[in-house]
């Protein structure tokens, strides 16, 4: 089985260029050598998008698929698995989707370590809407709401979600094929909530692809501390002085919220339920 | 025959103990009870009072004045007094017709102070002229304390003398179950196999997801509390995909936040039974209150068009029915089932004595997905059969417009096809309604009574003191797909139609004439916050029929 | 006399901007010109197109059929060759009626690629039989390229030897303003002297996002993007609370998000204005394209019962004006203006010549508190004086049910007198609504059309086709408060009504019919995702009134 | 003016007993010092209440008040400072509403850095609703709809606050009335977002005085580095072997949102808008 297998018969429509074509290319090819290694099966996996350019993803690959609604990826990835242990879990939110409209799940999301991988296409920019600010511009930044210039600050997925239990976070860079393609794969072997944001410039709307290829470096994952102080090194900001770690940031061990409720595969253990009377459960009120 | 009791006292006193330990008794001897909490948005130091209407016939609501009242406070008896005809206290209460000596009694039994209420529960045995038998047993609901309570309740019998009103005693009935909506709902959803329970907590939904919490072991599914609606909504569409039958439950506050997910349940055609106790509004309003008007809201929740069920049942036993034929319903027919009910019906205990069973069962059917299945396959009746993710295939779940498989299209012809097929599917599936009875005729009468959900309860009770021959009762358990023909046969011939409901603008009558063309007589509302009596149904029906 | 032009191309080819210069160059010397923009959710690559109607008639809506197409890429005329009677494609394109070779002319006048474009717009004008001038004045718009333009322009111009369909000359007609539906209702709230505008990104509403935006420093107000859309309604209410004049945004999804917040609008009795754009549902649907299928939705949302205006002008003309209404209602009556819109009516442009003032000054109209202030006074018309916090008393405004000062309440009788105010103010309000001529009427036969919202273009085109003897359009403006005696008194004598909507289920004609009882004979529908034009209608008509 | 200046004449429906009276006392004393210390005025207080037992404080005194929605505290106070920067606002939140239902408001209020004093009534229990589970109650509490155990980790919202930008932080015990007071005075000086977060315990569901009271002890101000080392050394939980820290973590200056986006009081700027002809503003689109 190779990345191919996993192709859609749907037209693409990202702008040509786009650098989420290569993070559906590492998506599929460590899919693949999953599938290869024996690790799963292809009709485990499971995808769920959030809405935005990113979300598009969902059309682009034959596995199974939950396009939701903008923000809300991380409860319907709790719901899938909490119905269904055995899926694969795959979350693909942008920007604007994980950090504006769906920061409360983002942060549950890590807290619950829910067991599925979360990829955060980072462009730092609301695309599919032309071009707005989202919690990760730099400050100042001029878009089409804030021709001005923006009045936020950024915020740091990263260290959130280390902050709120994720017990695997990692960055990577979408044009660096290899890299994402590891780290993704390891996202996808481990047992619970493994955040990976991937910096994703939009060459549309805000082309930083040059400057994330100079300020990038790779990090060792490390423990907690550190992990933090990898992460705060950056904030999002486009000064020149600034260096942006990439790598695995940190990576532990702790039980997942399927394990703490006691899920099962519902459907398969009771294929239907018993039917009770009516008598039979009223018993208790008599 | 009926008795009234009121119990009331402070937040925290066990008021709600006490009436349901007085409730149970009387069913065990074949009674039939209802039984009306009141309770305003406070844990402690508040006044709650409960309603007790006991009977030989069948009842379904309170009155708001009382043949005896128990205060358990001061403050409960200065406020409530005017609710009875007759008055017991406590030894902490100054007024009253009759005192019982609840501290003496304690002291004497041994009892925790807490334990008084249950003197006063004897005294009321006393008082309509009964033995203690029933009390006795209905005790043993205390557990380890049961045995000192039947001593308190023994000295409290003892201690009574004031005037003893009796109710006829009930030889050879069948002992009911007595259950709250909230219960009925619970088991309803049990009985149809859910598989996963999700909410955030909410009054009064709150009582649903503390009973799953508590069955979830015994029945094996699960109940989980999510970090807010929105988040449980996704959820349960997300675990409904996976092959999950699921449930989940609020008020009208988090409803308001669910409307986009429900929504995207009309596009992905994902089952979902949304359970919703609607309370006194807008927005937080009068929170442990009652009320109907948030049912044009469920009517239209979501944006865009897409078809559902609006299941409305007015009491207990019916909420359970009902519960079984909304996760039918979402199942056949991947429509949206909203199974609505409110402060009243939800907290409210009711006593049933037959219990049929439901008309359908629910099952949740899925399909084994094929290589190249689709998600969305067109069929004859529109619906697209349903398979889990994980074995075969790729399954697909969808917010766009979408094609067969699932992909997302924007090209008229296939948004026309795909719109086409959820039109079929909710012709087909307002067929299947209209065979669960969604309308109920009571009564022969050419006055009708045209009413939903809670107020089942009262009215019913109204008409049993009504002139049968002239007056009918049209209740109506599904507002959407409103059942039209139903609903037209049965007011055929009416010489008045009255609406009745717990709501300012009595959403039915422009219900009702939205689908039929009909226009309602009259109304009858209330939107204090406080349900109908059945006697308050009989005085307003008798003055719009005069 | 009229010309229909067909503009396509990739996302990203500057489509919509060659349109609107051709729009303008027209509108110049007098013509009506219609803009249709037609484009998928995807920022470039994909196709767009935008269709022109120009005439020396007023115009309100497109057609499928242009006279002349110009394609500026492959797919594109591969795609949609068929719109047209005649097709100008650039050097490109493989195929078409006439050539422009583009190439040629961007590289003899030193012109950089993309102004090939403009070109083919100088080619049109010779089609047309025009002279250049007004072209060369439209092309200002570029800025520094103007000149560069226009010598591509006139090449273009030169270059053209097919068919010519002569335009008849529009002589003295005076300019008119070339306005989309958003920059209008951004031009209505600047009008009504917003404040604050607040929202989060969302099609089509967007488009007044970044207007409000651009224009904020020149006007001194602020528009600010908050989280989500939650934040958004909630920070809305807190600023209106704490004095100001406050609008907010979204589509579907969005409004869906803030049926919480709405609710909180109707016990809390705060002025606001929420813009809402529909597109195609349910859900996330097809995002860039039209659809009025959110109208019961937006009737209804928000749990609990509370007045609110449903506003649902039909061009950019009176999006403008109704804008204005939206503010002066919600300020002078504290009651939620929904106003609302499609993306037909937001992002189509339309040429306006007569600029009536609007029936209304929007007044901020903030009383003095005084030291015992009552937020919530209770007065004759139902309406409480609003104040501002800040320098005099204690104002409060509660999600709770509340006595006059705003403090928390459970008891009936102050449940009862507040319910009751806030129906008194749904009266006195709706008498107010009813003098901002919610209804129109054109045309005087006896056959009727009943449409609201953008419907109003096509269908004010297809009259003007029809018979005018027998045909009459009903046009609503406000769907809330239902505009009841208003709509009889024009369906009076009806020989047959006709609703029109671009939606599946024709929710107009169940509102017609749940506020008069009055049935429609036909309903015309439409839930491509596409709007009307003026022939689909003519068409339609004539088969139902036939 | 003293505390009882801010009476008003409604009874209080919280238990007897309950530490939100000693939260009431609090803020009365601390809005009397600064009246009295002419650092604002009364009519300038306003205060936003989310839904739960907390919220209820809204009526218990005399200041301008918002009773809003339940989470939605902060989004609140953002409008109101927006509308008019002169006001001194105060909100009130729960733990379930700012953490479980608000939290994306709540991370976005430090990220704003919106010049608003935030308080968090923190009992661990969604007291109101009568008692369920939180997003900081510990590990594994039963509660009513966790009858078998929660199956949540607690997360921890001082470490939150100081990592989404918040630029004063501090926790308090709710029966320290001096320190508590002190706390929210400094709170209220403040010039941006400040979060206090209240340990306040229900002594209805979950009352911990006891615990709390034993392992408290107090910490001073200290850099970002030091402040969330103090924060993350206690995590909610109830092992004997823990101790909880209170006091200010942190305190910083940074440009709140008000001076970012350039606000006035605009119904003051404005008591009416000129009125502006169609034909003036549509010139543009001529
Ligand atoms: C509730 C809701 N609000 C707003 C939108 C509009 N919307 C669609 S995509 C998008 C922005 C997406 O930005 P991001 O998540 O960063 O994705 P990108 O397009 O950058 O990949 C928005 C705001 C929506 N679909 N739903
Ligand atoms: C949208 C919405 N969902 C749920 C509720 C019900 N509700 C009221 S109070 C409350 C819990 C409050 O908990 P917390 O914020 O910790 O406050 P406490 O009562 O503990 O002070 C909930 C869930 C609501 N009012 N609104
Ligand atoms: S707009 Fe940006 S993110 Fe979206 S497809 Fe184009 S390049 Fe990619
Ligand atoms: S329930 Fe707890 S928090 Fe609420 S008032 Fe009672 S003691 Fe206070
Ligand atoms: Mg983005
Ligand atoms: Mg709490």
């Amino acid at each position: 089985m190779n990345a191919n297998d996993f192709n859609t018969p749907v037209p693409n429509t990202w702008c040509p260029g786009c650098t989420n074509f290569m993070i559906l290319a590492a998506v599929k090819k460590a899919m693949a050598d999953l599938v290869n290694e024996g690790a799963c099966k292809k009709e485990q996996f499971t995808c769920v998008a959030g809405i935005g350019c990113h979300a598009k993803i969902y059309d682009y690959f034959d596995i199974n698929g939950f396009y939701g609604l903008h923000g809300r990826v991380p409860p319907v990835m709790a719901g899938i698995r909490l119905a269904n242990p055995n899926l694969k879990v795959l979350g693909f939110s942008g920007d604007g989707d994980a950090l504006a409209e769906g920061m409360a799940h983002f942060i549950h999301f890590c807290r619950y370590n829910l067991d599925a991988t979360y990829l955060l296409h980072n462009n730092q920019i609301f695309a599919l809407t032309t071009g707005q600010v989202t919690p990760t511009s730099e400050p100042g930044a001029v878009a089409k709401s804030t021709p001005h210039g923006s009045p936020f600050r950024p915020i740091n997925p990263v260290v959130l979600a280390l902050e709120s239990g994720a017990t695997f976070v990692a960055r990577e860079y979408a044009l660096d094929l290899q890299n994402l393609t590891a780290t993704l794969k390891r996202a996808m072997k481990h047992k619970g909530a493994a955040l990976v944001e991937i910096l994703q410039p939009c060459i549309t709307f805000k082309d930083v692809r040059e400057f994330v290829k100079d300020k990038m470096y790779r990090i060792e994952p490390s423990d907690l501390e550190g992990a933090l102080k990898n992460a705060r090194s950056w904030n999002y900001t486009k000064e020149d002085s600034i260096r942006i770690p990439v790598g695995v940031f940190y990576e532990t061990q702790y039980p997942t919220l399927e394990e703490k409720v006691g899920v099962k595969v519902w459907h398969e253990a009771y294929p239907e339920r018993p039917q009770r009377s009516t008598e039979e459960l009223w018993e208790r009120f008599k | 025959m009926e008795k009234v009791f009121l119990i009331a006292g402070d937040a925290g006193q066990g008021i709600a103990k006490s009436a349901e330990i007085l409730a149970k008794s009387f069913t065990k001897r074949g009674y039939y009870v209802f039984n009306y909490r009141d309770y305003p948005s406070l844990i402690r130091g508040g006044l709650n009072f409960n309603m007790l209407k006991v009977s030989t016939d069948p009842v379904g609501s309170h009155e708001w004045k009382a043949d005896y009242a128990v205060f358990l406070s001061q403050q409960a008896f200065d406020t409530h007094k005017d609710k009875t005809h007759f008055a017991i206290t406590t030894s902490e209460v100054i007024g009253g017709d009759f005192q019982i000596n609840t501290s003496e009694i304690v002291q004497k039994t041994g009892a925790p102070a807490i334990a008084g209420n249950t003197a006063t529960l004897g005294a009321l045995y006393k008082a309509i002229g009964h033995d203690t038998q029933p009390l006795m047993e209905a005790l043993a609901d205390f557990g380890k304390h049961a045995d000192i309570n039947r001593k308190v309740a023994w000295e409290g019998f003892q201690a009574y003398t004031g005037k003893t009103t009796p109710l006829p005693q009930k030889e050879g009935g069948k002992p009911g179950y007595f259950i709250s909506g909230s219960c009925a709902i619970a088991l309803g959803a049990i009985a149809a196999g859910m598989d996963l329970y999700f909410a955030y907590p909410m009054t009064p939904a709150t009582p649903v997801l503390h009973v799953l919490a508590e069955l979830e072991r015994e029945f094996d599914y699960r109940t989980v509390q999510l970090e807010n609606e929105i988040a449980v909504a996704n959820a349960a569409l997300g675990a409904s995909f996976a092959g999950s039958n699921v449930m989940i439950g609020t008020s009208g506050g988090g409803l308001a936040l669910m409307g986009e997910a429900l929504s995207l349940q009309g596009i992905s055609e994902l089952p979902l039974v949304a359970y919703l106790s609607m309370r006194t509004g807008p927005a937080t309003g009068v929170p442990t209150y009652t009320g109907q008007g948030d049912i044009k809201f469920a009517l239209n929740i979501g944006h865009g068009e897409f078809a559902r069920a609006v299941i409305v049942p007015g009491d207990a036993k019916e909420a359970h029915e009902r519960t079984v034929e909304a996760f039918y319903l979402t199942r056949k027919f991947r429509v949206l089932s909203l199974l609505i009910s409110d402060k009243h019906l939800s907290e409210s205990n009711y006593t049933h004595d037959s219990l049929p069973e439901p008309r359908v069962n629910s099952e949740r059917g899925l399909v084994k997905a094929t290589d190249s299945h689709m998600s969305y396959k067109i069929t004859e009746e529109g619906v697209s059969p349903m398979a889990a993710p994980g074995v075969n295939g790729t399954l697909r779940a969808t917010s766009y417009e979408h094609d067969e498989y699932g992909y997302t299209i924007e090209d008229e012809p296939t948004i026309l096809k795909m719109v086409n097929k959820r039109l079929k599917k909710a012709r087909t599936f307002e067929q299947a309604v209209n065979k669960l009875e969604p309308v109920s005729v009571y009564g022969k009468g050419k006055h009708v009574i045209l009413s939903w959900g809670s107020t089942k309860g009262a009215i019913l009770d109204a008409l049993a003191r009504l002139d049968q021959a002239s007056v009918k009762f049209v209740q109506l358990s599904y507002l959407a797909p409103f059942p039209k023909k139903q609903v037209e046969e049965a007011l055929k011939g009416a010489k008045t139609i009255t609406a009745v409901e717990n709501s300012v603008t009595c959403a039915l009558a422009g219900i009702l004439k939205e689908h039929t063309g009909l226009e309602v007589d009259h109304t009858i509302v209330k939107y204090d916050g406080r349900p109908f009596t059945g006697g308050e149904i009989v005085n307003k029906i008798r003055r719009v029929i005069a």
